[in-house]
């Protein structure tokens, strides 16, 4: 189906299911208990899944096939917002021009940067990727202030031009929507003492998410793809082979910062605001853990990747000294105090510390990532059978 | 099932009263077009969302942040000694939660970056059903959440954020700021600088290379400038810089007498610590001692900056040294629950959870609009600040503000300034149209 | 005219003379072997030969066409593969992949992003390529992973990576060093077997005698960066001056 | 003219900061090919050596003492260190006045078991492992540090002051015949920079006078070679990552009178130690150093008012500018060598 193999094809129909049912899949717990705190299925949370997932699967294209490592990726991101925000400033609301546009807009950018850094290789690629990023950021907090709002970003004003849009009833704020329809919009649904949300915005990310997704699939597959891993394992072979190794790296800096520019549009139709922050370097540097701790190189890898830190990000950060005391206040005093104090250091004002532990593990005990956990289990449940799957180490991209 | 209900909390209640089946339809929310508002509460409590950074270089600041909100919960739901409510002129508070609903909070970490700000400040609103949310600790994430709470229907009340920006050109509907800001500093400070160096000085100028440092060196220098001052240079350093020799070294050069450090935070931190290592203050320049000055000075940098603060001119909102009725009150219910004096970022947020809650208690009502006529153009007192103006053009308070300087034989860690002058509110005050932006309609949202 | 014509080539490192004047004709459908003790400027020529060097004098002809100021991937394209000394192939793909990619290289030139085509589904390449590994003996192989395979059979398969793009000239560098005798004989037999087999033409750059006496047909020695002799294997074996400067440097080397 | 010069010291002083942190990092690249991602929060940990030492130093008992008040009307609780108690007042006094030049021979033991507990605790098993592995390994362990030092020392930066003797500045301009108080430069400064100097020719002279260094050298340019002669290359390099992190420890030590220290300062110099060493060349110990003062100099030109009049922002970007020129113009950074780190 789809011009992919049945392998594909099933990854491709589970992830998904999985995007369009994650409003129940994200939401577990019922309301009002304990463990609601862990529940992820609201707006905000499920848009940055699936937003951070296009920005890992396209940084994945270049660094998992190539192995050329970028630091520099979030700058993409940053301008794809600054194109998609001024385009809701200037012409619509509506976000299909926005996220256009930021696609083209990152593009470009790519293609500049691109040009330059991939002059060089290794390290000194990724410092010259680092260089450029550094210089967007600092330059769009401070003297480009006029164009990106500095330290305050830009978000959409009443009084912004938006060409092709009538002018707001009075009372009303500009509100980014597909044709009328808006993102913020969300249907809510009680089953019990559960609720499921199924926001608008959301809906529109996951779309994107399973084209770009789907996207990668072909790309992954296609000879483009496999000439991206033969850059990564030998470009001395490839050269000597006949093919122009420079096109290639090229061609996947620029697909993976369209992406990156996707995400970008995408952030901003999803919650309209731009800041510069975006750009810094630990932008970047997230991207690349993402990808790294999911499974550099696998399809649903940096999905995972991405994932696992949104939702630390989110959800850790938020418990707090009081909801602990609540989950252990079944226990005796003295046990409850040394608990919460026990536990208190990893959670809220500490989830870095926990995510700093999940880096060291994965990669201590996972080499290949998320993934390669996921595998291990699966191949305990399978190890029974006889020898259906023929361990094919690195010569195809894992799932 | 009642329009009112459309908000998770209310939903699953009205739903467990119902005992239909647990089953209703889908709901389908739009941001406007209902009578009701967002995550109206309908239960027997009310979520407040407490969004301070926890990460980051501002942490300390925020732990702060969230102990004046946990007081300020405390003191609403009628525990402890009752803070400010005590000594507030309004007496609309009665200890009972806010109009009878018990108050409870969610926190999240907004890590001094807009967008990590707005992703807690969403989650409060769309998973936590918060009413209102309130925190922070730079103008960066003021004017982000700000905008969010617009968009979303929820009442925004600033922490601590400095830039007139905040209540200025980027001001809405449905943010409220009790800090002073940028504009008040220059106000404030240049009487006193001109009393105690002279009307005959030339300032040199280092700021912040972002809106915030904008706009602090340009209220200072138009106000030190109307006094008799001459600036001799202005020079922009980047927010990432940690090192700032070169930029303090040429300053002798240039024929200045007065250096100000338009910096915040870390950066102010090092600037000033800088500058001192230098020996610039111990130097005759134009016959003169040369003197350093940093407009906004918080406990928190004072700390940090150690001894080099001692002397050093600057404005604070407010400081735990007042003698007022309202700042002792406020002293001495937070040294005894946490063993220190408070800081100006603590009483900030402490005063606005009080200020919600008392708006809603006179409003009658959690609606955003209600909320927000009920602050505009209100007048107070008893929170520390003498009487003190919400108004309604901006949404910003009118106060007396602190100059401070540094002291010189501190008796503790948290000992570290000394008031010299409570500015008047007259001196302070100036026209809402000057920063520009457009306040807009409220939003109550859903 | 030999397909490949090297004029009064000269390169020069800093103070060292690599190259002096180099002249070497190779003939169409010939095994062409270039010898010549360690320093000799074997590895030198090569370069030139492929694009990685340029040399300061001298011309290089293939087919009538300057391979000079082309990149490596330019010269391959025009039919010139190159065999390395320790076996180049690509480590972290399977067998059957290694061997798509010459055969891409060879229908599709030297960059196309065809991006949204499967490249198994190309059944023209896949057919292509399963018909190499069927004649270099790997078919076997297919799925696994390059890298695991045993040094001979790397060798095995990157000359049939060389051989996928039917290249009009074979540059072997070394192709047997380091190899047990058992490998080294194979690959002797494979590329008898190839030489009868193709119309293609060989130039090899060896050590070992054994391996250039049973393959070439004419000899190219090499010292100090200048051609010596050359001449068929039979005159080269008794001749005096190929016996000083070479015989004498590997006695040294032993 | 006296501005030039001005900046010209600035640079060197700002140079010797970034030679001496990208030092141990090129060091720890050179010889062990580890992507060290934790080396800015070793240098952050050196910083808190002097932290720790000096509130030790500081340890107190509390007093009462009647006469005064506390915020919420108490009596004053007055702490007096027990170093008083021991040596008297005064002594006590110029004990932790001397606090952080002390704290260099706390730092240095401290820092050299901090790198090989890290070297043979997780680096060793990373030295095959792609270098992707290894950033995410060391950010991990930068973070798990950082955050270990903001759970006991907070988040807010926290003043180490010099020594009184140190405090003021030096008039280099009298000293030269120009007019006073136009080139100033602090003794503290003036003392760090002799101090990375120091530090500096002192990691050259061991690598290239010692066997020990020679055999490092050696298996700097050829791991194999050298592991075939039979040495084992293993043990050294522990202690070369020991020695690495002392370096970036005392980088620390040093700078805490300069800018006061806070956990994220690791993080604040992580990028800049980076930008340095790649600018420099890989595994180049020289290039490095030619790259922190080089960079340090067009840092401090760039910051001048009369250059930012022309253009405004370049003190933004200078730094990356630079490297992006110099890396396009020179392909391997200043003194880098061929195939290190360039895959």
């Amino acid at each position: 189906m789809f011009g992919l193999d049945k392998k594909h094809t099933n990854l491709l129909l589970l992830v998904a299911a999985l995007t369009m049912l994650a409003p129940f899949i994200l939401n577990p717990f019922p309301e009002g208990s304990g463990m609601a705190q862990f529940n992820a299925g609201y707006p905000d949370l499920m848009q940055r899944f699936v937003i951070f997932g296009i920005f890992a699967i396209g940084f994945n294209i270049l660094f998992g096939l190539t192995g050329y490592l970028s630091f520099g990726h979030a700058a993409f991101l940053g301008v794809g917002s600054y194109a998609a925000m001024w385009m809701m400033k200037l012409l619509t609301m509506n976000v299909i021009p926005a996220i256009a546009v930021s696609i083209v807009v990152a593009g470009l950018f790519s293609l500049l940067v691109g040009w330059i850094s991939l002059r060089r290789s290794g390290i000194y690629f990724s410092i010259l990727t680092l260089a450029f990023a550094q210089m967007s950021y600092a330059l769009a907090y401070s003297v480009l202030t006029p164009i990106t709002g500095g330290e305050t970003g830009l978000q959409p004003k009443l009084q912004d031009p938006r060409i092709l849009d009538g002018a707001l009833e009075a009372g009303a704020s500009p509100r980014a929507n597909l044709f009328g329809l808006e993102m913020t919009s969300s249907f809510e649904w009680s089953v019990g003492s559960w609720l499921f949300t199924f926001n608008v915005g959301y809906y529109v990310a996951a779309v994107a998410m399973l084209l770009s997704f789907y996207m990668a699939i072909r790309i992954f597959n296609s000879p483009f793809g496999m000439m991206l891993r033969a850059i990564k394992s030998n470009q001395q072979r490839m050269n000597y082979t006949g093919l122009n190794s420079k096109p290639y790296t090229l061609a996947a800096f620029v697909v993976s910062g369209m992406y990156a520019g996707l995400a970008g549009g995408l952030m901003v139709a999803m919650d309209t605001q731009v800041g510069a922050e975006r750009m810094f370097w630990t932008a970047s540097g997230e991207v690349v853990l993402m990808t790294i701790l999911g499974g550099a190189g696998t399809l649903i890898g940096p999905v995972l990747g991405a994932g696992m830190i949104k939702y630390m990000e989110n959800i850790m950060s938020k418990i707090n000294e009081t909801i602990l005391h609540q989950w252990f206040a079944f226990l005796p005093d003295g046990i409850e105090n040394l608990l919460v104090a026990m536990v208190y250091p990893f959670i809220g004002k500490g989830w870095h510390l926990t995510l700093g532990l999940i880096f060291m593990l994965v990669v201590i005990f996972l080499p290949g990532g998320l993934v390669e956990g996921g595998q291990r289990i699966a191949r305990l449940f399978k190890r029974k059978k006889p020898s259906s799957d023929t361990p094919d180490g690195k010569t195809t991209p894992a799932e | 099932m009642s329009k009112t209900n459309l908000t998770r909390r209310g939903l699953i209640k009205t739903g467990a009263v119902a005992g239909a089946a647990g089953l209703t339809l889908p709901t389908y929310l739009r941001a406007d077009g209902h009578s009701g508002f967002t995550n109206a509460p309908t239960g027997s409590t009310v979520t407040l969302g407490f969004n301070v950074p926890q990460s980051g270089p501002y942490a300390d600041e925020g732990a702060d942040e969230l102990r004046a909100y946990e007081l300020a919960v405390e003191h609403l739901n009628g525990g402890g000694d009752g803070g400010l409510m005590n000594t507030f002129s309004s007496k609309a508070l009665q200890g009972n939660g806010i109009l009878g609903k018990k108050v409870e909070y969610v926190t999240g970490d907004t890590q001094t970056k807009s967008d990590a700000a707005r992703a807690s400040a969403r989650s409060m609103i769309e998973k936590d059903g918060a009413v209102m949310i309130t925190g922070g600790s730079s103008s960066g994430v003021a004017v982000a959440v700000q905008a969010l709470c617009q968009e979303a229907g929820v009442i925004f009340m600033a922490g601590l954020t400095h830039s007139n920006d905040t209540t200025g050109k980027d001001k809405k509907a449905n943010g409220f700021r009790h800090f002073f800001n940028s504009y008040m500093s220059g106000a404030a400070l240049a009487p006193i600088l001109a009393n105690n160096y002279g009307t005959e000085r030339k300032a040199y100028h280092l700021t912040a290379d972002y809106n915030w440092g904008y706009t602090t060196e340009e209220a200072v220098r138009n106000s030190t400038e109307a006094m008799g001052w001459e600036t001799v240079a202005a020079v922009k350093t980047p927010l990432t810089q940690t090192d700032f020799s070169s930029y303090i070294a040429p300053v002798l050069q240039s024929g200045a007498d007065v250096l100000v450090l338009n910096h915040y935070g870390g950066n102010m931190v090092n600037s000033l610590t800088n500058a001192v290592q230098f020996g610039l203050r111990e130097k005759q320049v134009n016959g003169k001692n040369f003197e350093i000055v940093v407009p906004l000075y918080s406990r928190l940098m004072a700390k940090g900056a150690g001894a080099n603060v001692k002397g050093i001119f600057g404005s604070t909102n407010w400081h735990w040294s007042l003698q007022d009725e309202g700042s002792k009150a406020f002293v001495q219910s937070f040294g005894t629950k946490y063993g220190f004096p408070p800081s100006q970022a603590a009483h900030t947020c402490y005063v606005q959870a009080l200020l919600y809650a008392d708006a809603v208690e006179r409003a009658g009502s959690f609606n955003p609009c209600a909320v927000g006529e009920a602050l505009s153009d209100f007048q107070f007192d008893g929170m520390g600040n003498g009487p003190t103006l919400y108004r309604g053009e901006d949404h910003q308070c009118f106060k007396d503000v602190l100059v401070v300087k540094g002291k010189e034989n501190p008796t503790s860690e948290f000992d570290l300034l000394e008031i010299v002058e409570i500015t008047p509110v007259s001196q302070v005050t100036y026209d809402a149209s000057i920063f520009g932006g457009e306040l807009g309609a409220c939003n109550p949202g859903a | 005219m030999g397909i490949l014509e090297v004029k009064n080539v000269g390169k020069r490192f800093g103070g060292l003379q690599a190259l002096g004047d180099v002249n070497l004709s190779v003939a169409e459908n010939t095994v062409h072997a270039i010898i010549g003790p360690n320093g000799a400027g074997k590895s030198t020529l090569l370069n030139v030969l492929v694009g990685k060097l340029i040399p300061d004098t001298g011309s290089v002809m293939f087919d009538g066409k300057s391979v000079l100021g082309r990149k490596p991937y330019e010269i391959n394209q025009m039919g010139i593969s190159r065999v390395f000394q320790t076996p180049e192939i690509f480590g972290d793909l399977s067998v059957l992949e290694n061997m798509l990619i010459p055969c891409f290289a060879k229908r599709d030139g030297a960059f196309t992003p065809n991006a949204f085509i499967d490249m198994f589904r190309d059944r023209e390449i896949v057919e292509r390529a399963e018909q190499m590994l069927e004649e270099m003996n790997m078919a076997d192989a297919r799925n696994d992973n390059a890298a695991t395979m045993s040094r001979g059979n790397k060798r095995r398969l990157e000359i049939g990576m060389c051989l996928a793009q039917e290249p009009r000239l074979l540059l072997l560098d070394e192709p047997t060093a380091g190899m047990a005798r058992a490998d080294t004989n194979n690959t002797i037999d494979l590329l008898k077997q190839i030489k009868d087999e193709r119309d293609i033409t060989i130039a090899i750059i060896e050590h070992d005698m054994h391996v250039v006496f049973s393959l070439a047909e004419r000899i190219t020695v090499l010292a100090q960066g200048t051609p010596l002799v050359e001449d068929t294997p039979d005159k080269i074996k008794g001749h005096p001056k190929v016996r000083e400067a070479y015989l004498g440097e590997s006695q040294d080397a032993a | 003219m006296e501005a030039i010069i001005l900046q010209i010291l600035n640079g060197l002083d700002k140079g010797s900061a970034y030679a001496l942190i990208a030092l141990g990092l090129t060091l720890i690249f050179g010889t062990l090919g580890v992507v060290n991602f934790a080396h800015g929060a070793l240098f952050m940990i050196g910083a808190f050596c002097a932290v720790t030492l000096s509130r030790l130093l500081q340890l107190s008992h509390t007093v009462i003492d009647d006469s005064q008040t506390d915020f919420l009307g108490n009596p004053l609780k007055v702490e007096v260190p027990y170093l008083y108690d021991i040596f008297g007042q005064s002594t006590g006094d110029a004990i932790i006045d001397w606090a952080v030049p002390i704290s260099i021979l706390f730092a240095i033991p401290v820092m050299i078991a901090i790198g090989v507990a890290m070297e043979r605790g997780l680096i060793k098993h990373f030295y095959k492992r792609p270098h992707a592995d290894q950033i995410l390994v060391t950010f991990g362990l930068a973070i798990v540090l950082q955050e270990i030092i903001k759970y006991y020392y907070g988040a807010n930066p926290i003043p180490t002051p010099a020594p009184d003797a140190f405090r003021g500045s030096f008039d280099f301009g009298a000293a030269l015949g120009f007019d006073p108080n136009v080139i100033i430069y602090p003794y503290w400064r003036l003392v760090y920079f002799a101090f990375a100097a120091l530090i500096i020719g002192g990691v050259f002279a061991f690598l290239q006078f010692t066997t020990f260094g020679m055999v490092v050298r050696a298996g700097m340019a050829d791991r194999e070679t050298v592991q075939l002669l039979g040495i084992n290359i293993d043990k050294r390099f522990t202690l070369m990552f020991g020695l690495a992190a002392a370096v970036a420890g005392l980088a620390g030590v040093m700078y805490t009178p300069i800018n006061s220290p806070n956990y994220h300062m690791g993080m604040d110099f992580l990028v800049l130690s980076f930008v340095v060493v790649v600018v420099g060349g890989m595994g180049s110990l020289p290039g490095a150093v030619l790259a922190g003062f080089l960079l340090g100099i067009l840092e401090s030109f760039a910051s001048m008012r009369e250059v930012l009049e022309f253009l405004p922002g370049l003190n933004q970007i200078i730094i990356y500018l630079v490297a992006i020129i110099i890396l396009l113009t020179r392909p391997r950074g200043l003194m880098g060598r061929k195939g290190v780190m360039e895959e």
